[in-house]
């Protein structure tokens, strides 16, 4: 681990993962985490290494071959005042659980009038580029976060990581936390050691711009970023928003920037149809319409299920910088 | 399984440690069940309950396992059908007519949830959904809980054999064995899922399953209360004592339709009906009760005035409740509700 | 059966059904029938009642209690050339299924670059309104029509459901095909006694309208058209649009409509938070913007684990005429 | 289960109905299955395949089994560590290169999938993916049409011990046991489903579980190529005279990490792997095929050397073939395409 200064430090996204969920476990007993391979393997990412050494095979428990398990088991946890971390070792791999998650633990509050309640932080690797293929690429968010009563969040930064795990932690109801695989080590930024919480619900403008606003999330925040920032030499000023949070979503903040741009774009790696820009822009299209001087764009895959192996086939499938910049210019030019 | 053996005149409750008290009691809370099946069917008939969930002729296993488990203790996750074995764990007949009419005042959801998706959080019932045997694990989650907290708490989770089929189940069972967790599973076993029957629904048995997770597994007769307590009982005290789960399947059948929506005579014949109601677990346990000498025709007689009373009161309680409102549709999706989208 | 005369017959939705799968059956010996109660029993909405006795066990089978088992068989057989139409008995209950339909049957031609194809039909009534609370009144048609490799269609009347039922059923891919079912007994229509398919990704204009483009499908189809008939009564013309399919989604028909009216409204019993009216509305941001005269306004459910059962909620949750109707009208007077 | 049983110089083979051609010929099946893992770990070091699924030690477990179907009418369903398992059932080592390194012409996927995602529809292998367990329902199914055909082809599903967990399984072994298919399961239980040790995935054991579904279980040893055969054979021949399904559990090890981003020192010590290396199915059989004097040194050293021919041009042409052209990435999402939507 990279040494300290001034309250932070510099790390990764695994590390930064790693780091928090092992200050939780410190902090509060009844935290357990599961998942395959989550104990001596520490994680087939190692978000989880050291745990079972440090913590016992009764707080870090590998558990089958079976995520309806690992869901049902959580949610049994949650009702019985534990405080689970669950791991879906790849999010591609979750939807065994689905039922569980989607009828089981987004509806315990709900259907019970309150009677209970379910604290519960399921994560998982998420996203492409890392020729992954079909079942290891894929993007989740837009299913989880069509289903009230989930939270589903994807921040982006090592800052963000923390403050939005600690939050997840903390959040009386089940989070869906996806973390994009391609950011694990790609990803570095200081990370304040104090403990904090990041509101869920509110997206960043991490760049300010004047001639149109990206919306993005993930891997393709940063891929955003790029592109803007190239486009900047050029006089194109885009202004940069980071979701963060896909349910509940921060539109304020969105709408806002529109306001003042008059053009948007959402970005996501996730199929377009139906995906998370589906939502984004038909509440512009419901809220900010007459404000806007050019379509509503949206680059997402194309139309075919996941992304393929065959590096010709997956650079064909990712929304890259390049894509991005040059779609960003033709919407500026607009 | 032999016919009838409740009937016979031995003392077996008292091998079985249970006093005279506790038979009257678990006497009581059959004829509730069933005298609360009968009135939620007239009531559906008279068009006042649009759907309803009947338990009649599954007394005997909900209330013989049910019996098994501490109240305030240990932890109860049942399914739909088991409305005899909810008044057990606590639910009154007011409670239970509440959640058949979706009032504001039923505990189980306020209203939200169809009649018979049983909770209370007090009562320690977990809150059921219809999805067949998500509750299973939810079961093998908070038996893991237990266990970590080292508490001596026991988890009971109920099911239908058509429950068994499910990945769900599966997964429970197997957590459930390997974690030697304090779970014990109890199949009340129909014969039937709807119209399927247990030949197309149960490859090898039920009972014989429970080998293969490395846990002990019965079958027994589920129209007997006594024989219901006393294999459930065995393997409550074992799950305590840090001994690990258990399978028992007991064998009954459902009286009626599936639910006010179902119409049964698709699928199974009338003799086959009559013929299962010859074996009926409420005059079976009546029948061991006389012998023994705890009730007699009067006794009966006032135990059953008293308990309509009680359910004629509670549905006209429940009659006269409010509605819920719909100013409070949007509470309880989150603990902290974020405004609606619109 | 009513009579048929001049080739038509008129019947209800769960009628058409039950013959058109009937003519199947009898056409092509590859046909078998699977699920849960889908024999003696006839389904419990008696879409298949009469078919164990006449086509035998071997091609009407009563499944398990396992909606996995359900698609995995379903693909199987597939897989070895006959011609599976699975029943799930309420859409609700489709999520143990969820892993096989998304993972399995939408992926099974590409992962194979066209070496296997997959025909299969997967039929389950959805939607609510009556009174069947949080788990049988769900709209799930988000969810997998966001796959590709899938099709998804709703119908919503029996011209439409034989036509698009038969199609599924030639057609050589997997085909979701979703049947309200509080339409089953209360919409009747004449019905073509010839065998005919209905092409899907075709939306009908099943009313002329200047005002405003209204889009919906299944039960609101209908809410929808009485909602504009009661407005033509002031003056106010809307033109609706019944989508009948999802996924293959026919903007040609929406767009030019817009192009029309410049107005647009979309409805739909699924929440709304990306429910299918969030791409219909992103695809109308992106393609007519600058013909809108109006916000693209959406009608969905609200942000509630699906829908309660106490009358006073249920109401409260689900779109209707009257609700609709006032809508309308707002956006005619925008 | 009995170390080295087969290197003894009795007869096994002819009881077996195995001639001496079959012997060499599955002898050759495993060699160039080890010889491609080796050939395809070397690619991997050299940053020339970014994954690979190494199946060394489950060679016998998968020759043995696989070599029990007929070809040309029998169905598989593997996994992804059956490399030896796909080459028996007719898919070439330069077809494993070419999806190793993803190009055009991998005829499982055309480079759509990762590396050891087998299928070819003319090979009756059915195209496979990487969530687990999905392919024993599909192979359920299959079973099924060929019952309803009247069919006499058995199908055949492969798995680890971690499959057994999902739900996907369980469906399939009730799916099998009610309707008597013509469907056998092998499981090769490696004991690791990467880090998890088997007695944290299974409660209870594999092949005991048989019974509660209603079929045979048996529990082999994997190593033992002729074991293996042996048991799947009886199994095949039952399933094919209409005797329903079997499971199998072959009892093996896997040699290197679970794939090559796994690092197994993490979870298991070098002495566990150097011993369970002893029992090597490949040097097993070597002794067996010496002692009944089918080959010697020589044949040995000869047979090695025509199967590194082979595999080096394998290497060589599918290094050389084509990647997919994007162009072509549309395809096959319908059999229609419809238009892209964009
Ligand atoms: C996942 C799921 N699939 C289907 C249904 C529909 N369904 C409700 S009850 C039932 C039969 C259950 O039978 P069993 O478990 O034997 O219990 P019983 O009703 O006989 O007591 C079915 C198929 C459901 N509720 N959930
Ligand atoms: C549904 C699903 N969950 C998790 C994974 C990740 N994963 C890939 S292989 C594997 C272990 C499989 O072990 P086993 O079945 O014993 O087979 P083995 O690799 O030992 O041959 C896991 C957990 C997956 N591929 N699919
Ligand atoms: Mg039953
Ligand atoms: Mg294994």
């Amino acid at each position: 681990m990279a040494e300290s200064s001034n309250g932070v430090t510099e790390k990764n996204i695994i590390q930064t993962i790693h780091d928090t969920l092992h200050d939780e476990m410190k902090r509060d007993d009844r935290m357990v985490i599961l998942g395959e391979d989550v104990g001596a393997r520490g994680g087939v990412f190692r978000a989880t290494m050291g745990f079972l050494q440090e913590f016992g095979p009764e707080r870090v428990i590998d558990t089958p071959l079976d995520e309806c398990l690992i869901a049902g088991v959580s949610i049994g946890l949650a009702l019985d005042d534990m405080r689970p971390v669950a791991e879906f070792q790849f999010a591609d791999f979750i939807f065994p659980g689905f039922n569980q998650i989607v009828q089981e633990a987004a509806r315990i509050r709900y259907r019970s009038n309150g009677d209970f309640g379910l604290p519960l932080v399921m994560r998982t690797p998420w996203g492409g580029g890392v020729h992954g293929a079909l079942y290891h690429s894929q993007s989740i968010e837009a299913f989880f976060a069509h289903v009230p009563g989930l939270k589903v969040v994807a921040p982006s930064t090592p800052e963000d990581v923390k403050g939005m795990l600690t939050q997840a932690i903390d959040d009386p109801d089940p989070v869906l936390f996806l973390e994009h695989k391609k950011t694990y080590r790609l990803i570095k930024g200081d990370v304040p050691d104090e403990r904090y919480t990041i509101p869920f619900g509110k997206s960043k403008v991490v760049r300010e711009g004047s001639d149109l606003t990206c919306v993005s999330y993930g891997l393709m925040h940063h891929y955003c970023l790029e592109a803007a920032n190239r486009l900047s030499t050029d006089g194109i000023e885009v202004e940069v928003i980071d979701l963060r949070s896909i349910y509940p979503l921060d539109m304020d903040t969105v709408l806002e920037s529109v306001g003042k741009t008059n053009k948007a774009m959402i970005v996501y790696e996730d199929n377009k149809f139906l995906g998370v820009g589906a939502e984004v822009s038909a509440q512009i299209a419901e809220h900010a319409l007459f404000e806007l001087d050019g379509p509503v764009v949206r680059i997402g895959a194309p139309h075919v299920p996941a992304m393929p192996y065959a590096p010709t086939l997956e650079h064909w499938f990712l929304p890259d910088p390049d894509r991005i910049e040059q779609e960003m210019r033709k919407l500026a030019e607009y | 399984m032999s016919e009838g053996k409740v009937s016979e005149g031995t003392d077996r409750h008292t091998e079985l440690g249970l006093k005279e008290e506790d038979l009257i009691e678990m006497y009581r809370y059959m004829l509730t069940a069933r005298f609360c099946d009968e009135r939620q069917w007239a009531l559906n008939r008279m068009g006042k309950a649009p759907f309803v969930v009947p338990v009649s002729g599954h007394e005997g296993a909900q209330v013989g396992s049910g019996w098994a488990f501490e109240r305030g203790k240990d932890v109860f996750c049942p399914y739909y059908r088991d409305l005899a074995l909810v008044l057990v764990a606590g639910l009154t007949p007011e409670e239970v007519f509440m959640g058949l009419f979706g009032k504001a005042a039923d505990p189980s959801s306020g209203g939200r949830q169809m009649p018979a998706h049983w909770g209370s959080r007090e009562r320690h019932i977990i809150t059921g959904s219809s999805p067949i045997a998500t509750q299973v694990l939810h079961g093998a989650g908070i038996a893991l809980a237990k266990k970590i907290k080292k508490s001596d708490a026991v988890v009971g989770t109920w099911f239908g054999e058509g429950g068994t089929s499910e990945g769900d189940w599966h997964g429970a069972m197997n957590m459930a064995g390997i974690h030697q967790l304090p779970l014990v599973f109890v199949c009340e076993n129909n014969q039937y899922a709807i119209s399927v029957h247990e030949s197309k629904q149960v490859a090898g048995s039920v009972y014989k399953r429970a080998e293969g997770y490395g846990m002990p597994g019965v079958q027994g007769d589920g129209n007997d209360v006594l024989e219901s307590y006393r294999l459930t009982k065995e393997a409550v005290d074992r799950a305590r004592a840090g001994g690990g789960p258990s399978l028992i399947e007991l064998r009954t059948y459902r009286f009626y339709s599936h639910t006010s929506d179902d119409d049964d005579r698709t699928y199974r014949s009338k003799e086959e009906v009559e013929e299962a109601k010859k074996k009926d677990p409420i005059p079976a346990f009546e029948r061991y009760l006389r012998s023994i000498g705890v009730i007699d025709d009067h006794r009966i007689a006032e135990i059953r005035e008293e308990i309509k009373t009680i359910i004629a009161e509670a549905v006209k309680a429940a009659e006269e409740a409010d509605f819920p409102d719909p100013s409070t549709a949007m509470r309880n999706v989150y603990a902290d509700p974020p405004q609606e989208v619109t």
